[in-house]
């Protein structure tokens, strides 16, 4: 019977091989991180991510890196590779044109080990900007209906709902670079999201939330935030709209 | 940096390679801020020489008017045209002008506020400013 | 001492159901805590992954019926479903999608500012609840941002929980280890929701997140409850190659076709009524039958497939409504779904199996319920219908959490706390896995154990294949694998692994053993030594339970309400 | 004040510049370069009390917006409460300091004390 076994690509004859570079820091006993390097076969198809999980399965158990959803919905797995924030499992190694790949964690997020970095800063500033519809009838009571949105109106927000909370715009953003304390892009696009929302009411408190001395006025419209995201959330333009209100550009 | 922040650090914010033109007008705007600043204090402590009288001007006239004396100048003409016409360019997008409009975005992503408008706000910029740098030493040396 | 934490109510996973739990919760009982517990960071669950649709009837002024989604799901489940719990999953939901709506849902909409509904396979009403072709990753979105509101709410990121601790009759609390730092934890509470999810991992060629793994079904089975109905794996007719992710079946409820290499849309010979947008079970069968009688292609890899067409859609139609598979063929395939066509073959996709729970969703110990896809309640019987998964969810995460903190405000626990039970788990854990010895590489026999399952355990399955399926995986089991290399505390996931593939090889079995046993063809159960159903000897539901050496099967009784079962023909 | 205030400002004050500096720098060009600069010439236009208070704008204008633009860069450099609080202050004085040494200047001389 014509089942399927394993499309895995380790001897086909169409693979080339790349040098993987993998930085290693072990909090533990490392003072700083250092590359280790690991010569990969891949396919046309291979993706950076499936490259690392191929060093962890036959060469090195204990690269740390995070994972899920290997489809770049999840937002798992942010690093830097040869040199830009990018999704391992959205970087296709045929696609970097490198004989060298490089993989470090992303900047701006403390480490934990190897490539895997810490969130709980993202995650806070993202609650912080009160991510959802703020109005006095979100809780259902008896059988009432949707609201009504047009397709238009969905389209305003829409964009920035694709965010996946990656975390690559903040890596790159120059503000983030050096400021511990800016709210950022990611968190600064989901404030955008809900505010251009036809069902939500909430603008003026949210406004007032980024109006700090850390807040949405620390973004100088780099763009890079933009120029990295994997999902085409395009937070500058967010950002920049959002700061229209506060200027008296928009109401 | 250490690794319990990772911080790229200063570096990482002036590092302008890895990233778009956006990202060299970022980095100008803020040199060129800063230069200017410096350019006007030292300004307002050159002006305060005319209360020395005519000798004291005069005097300080001749200490600004050497060859680096109007290369610097013509390094402040440039930043300030850079500064004031990016600035102007900056202020519209932080205003929402010119950055696009929200639509569904469609694979491959390309962002919209990344714009050709923008991106000839920036060109210009530069250009304005070396040719004003041009004309100022022209007239400087002209001389 | 092992370090301990406590909560109120714990949610372990979270998915939809673990967050549709929390805020059901989390509003019920606004004093209580209540602790999400997830061994991947909160918001990367797999759910995020779901992409087609929520079914629901919303549009009876249009002629859809209550009455009509709840025998679609009956016959779709091949009458294996519980028919109560069908028809609670049809009635409840509606205003789940109001709900969802209310707190934010980016709902694709109709020009007139409602929400609008497309085709899904096996409905006779357009009933599948969509948002472009991300519902998954919105609702939990939408969910995860509802959570945010709630202060009782706490996030415990990427924490593995092993084992459910219990006196016998009552839930006390559960055992976790923070991977971050590798700190082995207790987490004490009077309430438990599993909201672990599906178990696909089990097979290589699969559209589930990598984490989807069955620890938490295992997890249960080690505490004492049932496995339920393992045996029905589905296969998705539509994994793109090489990687096997999903194309959602939106894409046919579309209007994509299905192609053979003759060019024919070969659905009309298997399901002339309903063609591509059969049950998902038929569908992959015909693909399957179609390839081994010659008539499918072969990939670059060499592997057997089958041709989706969406050309005729158009560009535009394929970026408003299918943008995110748009994405993952251009990118993963290289194939831009408005010019070519897509290699696809079926993948496994989902587990109607589960821990067994009764219609409420309550196990069989006391203050444990378990919701979403790691719960077997019976409502996808043996075949589950397209998007009546994330239906089942919301539906049982919203009726556990509520259940819980009911529970929770009228039960207080006296007994004392087992920590025997800490030290044998804790025992299991550390000189079982983390400081075994061995020489065998875990993620080769991973990658063996799950080969296997697609070998021995696809579309048509056998008994001698199964059989031999059985053997090749208790083999496996016995070698030297249980080891962590990787000694590190910090963010372990060598461990993690490791301990994923123990529980990997319980579930496996039960899969197995389950199939062997159903000696008939029911739903995505499909013998080809035993090609008809048989409802003399299998109306029944599979149990089966933990045992040291084999696991321990049983029958349970379907629950027939209205429909008696008849021929199902599409 | 909050930011917000402070950043309307930092924009306003851009924008106002731009039409006084081009007056400023226009002036420059007027008579050609070097002549504008002759000790008369720069004291007559001291002197001519419209131009006066037109410098002295700029320069109101220039320190705030200037001194708010280091205010910024030194806040996004390094945080914490006491250095965010050192930069405020030490901008603001800085902008007051050099507004009144700019002061002095155009006020003594256009009052002739030059
Ligand atoms: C690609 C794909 C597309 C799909 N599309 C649709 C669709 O269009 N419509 C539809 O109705 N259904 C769809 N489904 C099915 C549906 O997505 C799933 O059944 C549903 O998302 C399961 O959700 P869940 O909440 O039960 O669990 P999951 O989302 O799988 O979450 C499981 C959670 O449990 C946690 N967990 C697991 N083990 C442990 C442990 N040991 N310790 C701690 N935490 C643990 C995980 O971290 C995770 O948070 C799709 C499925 C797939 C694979
Ligand atoms: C007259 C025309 C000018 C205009 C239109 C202008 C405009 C701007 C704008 C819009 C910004 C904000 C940039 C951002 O936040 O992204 C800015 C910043 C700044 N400006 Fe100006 N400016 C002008 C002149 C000056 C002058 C003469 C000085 C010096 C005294 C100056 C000093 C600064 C400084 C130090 C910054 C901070 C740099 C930064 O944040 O990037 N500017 N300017
Ligand atoms: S905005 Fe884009 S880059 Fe930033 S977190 Fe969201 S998806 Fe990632
Ligand atoms: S990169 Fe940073 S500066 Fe603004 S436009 Fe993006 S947030
Ligand atoms: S693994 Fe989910 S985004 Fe890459």
């Amino acid at each position: 019977m014509a089942q399927v076994s394993s499309i895995s690509n380790e001897q086909s004859p169409t693979a080339k091989s790349i040098i993987l570079k993998i930085s290693r820091y072990n909090p533990e006993h490392d003072e700083s991180s250092q590359f280790m390097e690991f010569n990969v076969k891949y396919e046309k198809w291979t993706t950076v991510l499936e490259a690392i999980l191929d060093v962890k399965k036959h060469y090195d158990h204990s690269v740390a890196v995070r994972y899920s959803c290997r489809q770049a919905t999840c937002g798992s797995c942010g690093m830097i590779i040869n040199g830009k924030p990018r999704l391992a499992c959205f970087t296709k190694i045929s696609e970097l044109d490198s004989n060298v790949v490089t993989v470090e964690p992303m900047n701006n997020f403390p480490v934990i080990r190897d490539l895997a970095v810490k969130f709980e800063k993202l995650f806070d500033t993202h609650q912080k900007i009160k991510p959802y519809l703020i109005r006095d009838d979100t809780e259902l009571i008896s059988d009432e209906k949707e609201f009504l949105q047009t397709p238009e109106e969905v389209e305003q927000y829409i964009q920035f709902a694709n965010c996946i909370k990656c975390g690559l715009c903040n890596s790159a953003c120059p503000t983030m670079a050096t400021d511990s304390s800016f709210v950022g892009p990611q968190a600064l696009a989901q404030a955008y999201r809900y505010v251009a929302d036809s069902r939500d009411k909430g603008k003026d408190s949210r406004l007032k939330i980024i109006d700090d001395s850390h807040g949405i006025w620390r973004c100088h419209f780099a763009g890079s935030c933009s120029q990295v995201c994997p999902k085409g959330v395009d937070p500058a333009m967010g950002i920049q709209l959002l700061r229209g209100y506060m200027l008296g550009f928009r109401s | 940096m250490s690794k319990d922040e990772h911080r790229e650090g200063i570096g990482g914010m002036i590092n302008p390679r890895r990233y778009g033109i956006e990202r060299v007008a970022y980095l100008l705007m803020r040199l060129s801020g800063l230069g200017l600043l410096a350019y006007f204090i030292g300004h307002i402590y050159e002006t305060s020489n005319i209360l020395r009288g005519q000798v004291g001007w005069n005097e300080f006239m001749e200490m600004i008017s050497t060859t680096e004396g109007h290369i610097i100048m013509s390094i402040v003409i440039a930043m300030c045209v850079f500064h004031t016409v990016n600035g102007v360019r900056v202020m519209l997008g932080h205003g929402g002008v010119g950055v696009g409009k929200p639509t569904r975005p469609d694979y491959p992503y390309d962002p919209a506020s990344q714009n050709y408008r923008h991106k000839i706000g920036i060109y210009s910029a530069m250009v304005l400013a070396a040719v004003a740098m041009m004309y100022g030493l022209a007239v400087m040396f002209g001389e | 001492m092992v370090d301990s934490i406590e909560f109120d109510l714990i949610i372990c996973g979270s998915g939809l159901a673990g967050l549709r739990a929390a805020i059901a919760a989390a509003k019920k009982g606004p004093h209580l805590k209540i602790g999400i517990v997830s061994k991947v960071q909160v918001m990367r669950s797999h759910s995020v992954s779901a992409e087609g649709g929520t079914a629901a009837v919303l549009f009876e002024d249009e002629g859809d019926t209550i009455e009509s989604h709840v025998y679609d799901t009956v016959k779709g489940s091949d009458f294996l479903a519980d028919q109560d719990v069908a028809e609670r999953l049809c009635v409840e939901m509606p205003q789940e999608i109001h709900q969802l709506d209310h707190w934010g849902m980016p709902w694709s909409r109709r020009d007139d500012g409602r929400i609008d509904q497309r085709n899904f396979g096996g409905y006779s009403f357009p009933r599948a609840t969509y948002a472009s072709d991300k519902v998954g990753f919105f609702e939990m979105q939408t969910l995860y941002d509802t959570c945010q509101k709630f202060e009782n709410i706490e996030y415990l990121n990427e924490w593995f929980v092993t084992s459910i601790i219990h006196d016998g009759k009552r839930f006390m609390g559960v055992t976790a280890i923070e991977l971050g730092s590798g700190t082995f934890y207790t987490i004490k509470g009077k309430a438990l929701i599993i909201a672990t999810g599906g178990a696909g991992r089990l097979y290589s060629f699969s559209t589930y997140a990598l984490s989807s793994t069955p620890d938490g079904l295992d997890m249960g089975l080690r505490a004492g409850m049932a496995l339920k109905d393992m045996e029905f794996v589905q296969f998705h007719p539509t994994g793109i190659l090489p990687s096997g992710i999903l194309i959602t079946e939106g894409a046919r409820g579309e209007g994509g076709y299905l192609l053979n290499n003759k060019g024919e849309r070969f659905m009309k010979t298997y399901a002339a009524g309903k063609m591509e947008l059969a049950p998902r079970d038929i569908v992959s069968r015909s693909i399957m039958t179609e390839i081994q009688e010659g008539r499918g292609f072969k990939h670059e890899t060499g592997v057997d497939c089958m041709k989706l067409d969406l050309r005729h859609l158009g560009d535009e139609k394929i970026k408003e409504k299918l943008g995110g598979i748009r994405e993952i063929s251009i990118k993963f395939s290289g194939q831009d779904p408005a010019k070519d066509l897509l290699d696809i073959r079926p993948v496994c996709h989902y587990m109607m199996g589960g821990l067994h729970t009764d219609i409420d969703g309550a196990t069989e110990i006391q203050g444990v319920w378990a919701a979403g896809e790691a719960a077997c309640n019976s409502v996808h019987g043996s075949n589950r219908l397209g998007a009546n998964s994330t239906s089942e969810c919301i539906v049982w995460g919203k009726i556990t959490g509520e259940l819980a903190i009911d529970y929770i405000q009228k039960n207080e626990s006296t007994n004392p706390w087992p920590h025997h039970l800490v030290a044998a788990e804790e025992k299991r854990i550390y000189d079982g896995i983390f400081r075994g010895n061995g020489d065998v590489n875990p993620y080769e026999i991973r990658q063996q154990l799950t080969d296997t399952m697609n070998d021995k355990a696809y579309v048509y399955k056998n008994e001698t294949n199964l059989i031999e399926g059985l053997k090749t995986i208790r083999d496996l089991k016995k070698q030297t694998w249980k080891h962590v290399d990787d000694k590190a505390k910090e963010y372990n996931t060598n461990f993690a692994n490791v301990m994923e593939l123990d529980s990997m090889f319980r579930v496996a079995e039960i899969v197995l053993l389950g199939a062997i046993n159903r000696k008939e063809s029911r739903g995505a159960h499909a013998r080809t030594d035993y090609p008809k159903r048989d409802d003399a000897n299998f109306l029944h539901h599979t149990l089966a339970y933990y045992d040291p050496t084999e696991p321990i099967m049983k029958t349970h009784p379907v629950t027939i309400t209205k429909y008696q079962p008849v021929e199902r023909k599409y | 004040m909050r930011e917000s205030t402070i950043m309307k400002i930092h924009y306003g004050t851009a924008l106002a510049a731009v039409a006084l500096v081009a007056v400023h720098i226009l002036m420059r060009l007027t008579m050609g370069y070097a002549e504008s600069l002759e000790y008369e010439n720069v004291l007559a236009n001291y002197k001519f009390v419209p131009y006066a208070i037109m410098l002295e704008l700029i320069l109101v204008l220039l320190a705030v917006h200037g001194f708010n633009g280091l205010r910024v860069i030194l806040l996004e450099l390094k945080q914490g409460r006491l250095y965010e609080k050192a930069v405020s202050y030490g901008c603001l004085v800085a902008m007051i300091g050099l507004i009144a040494y700019g002061s002095r200047t155009i006020i003594m001389t256009n009052m002739g004390m030059a």
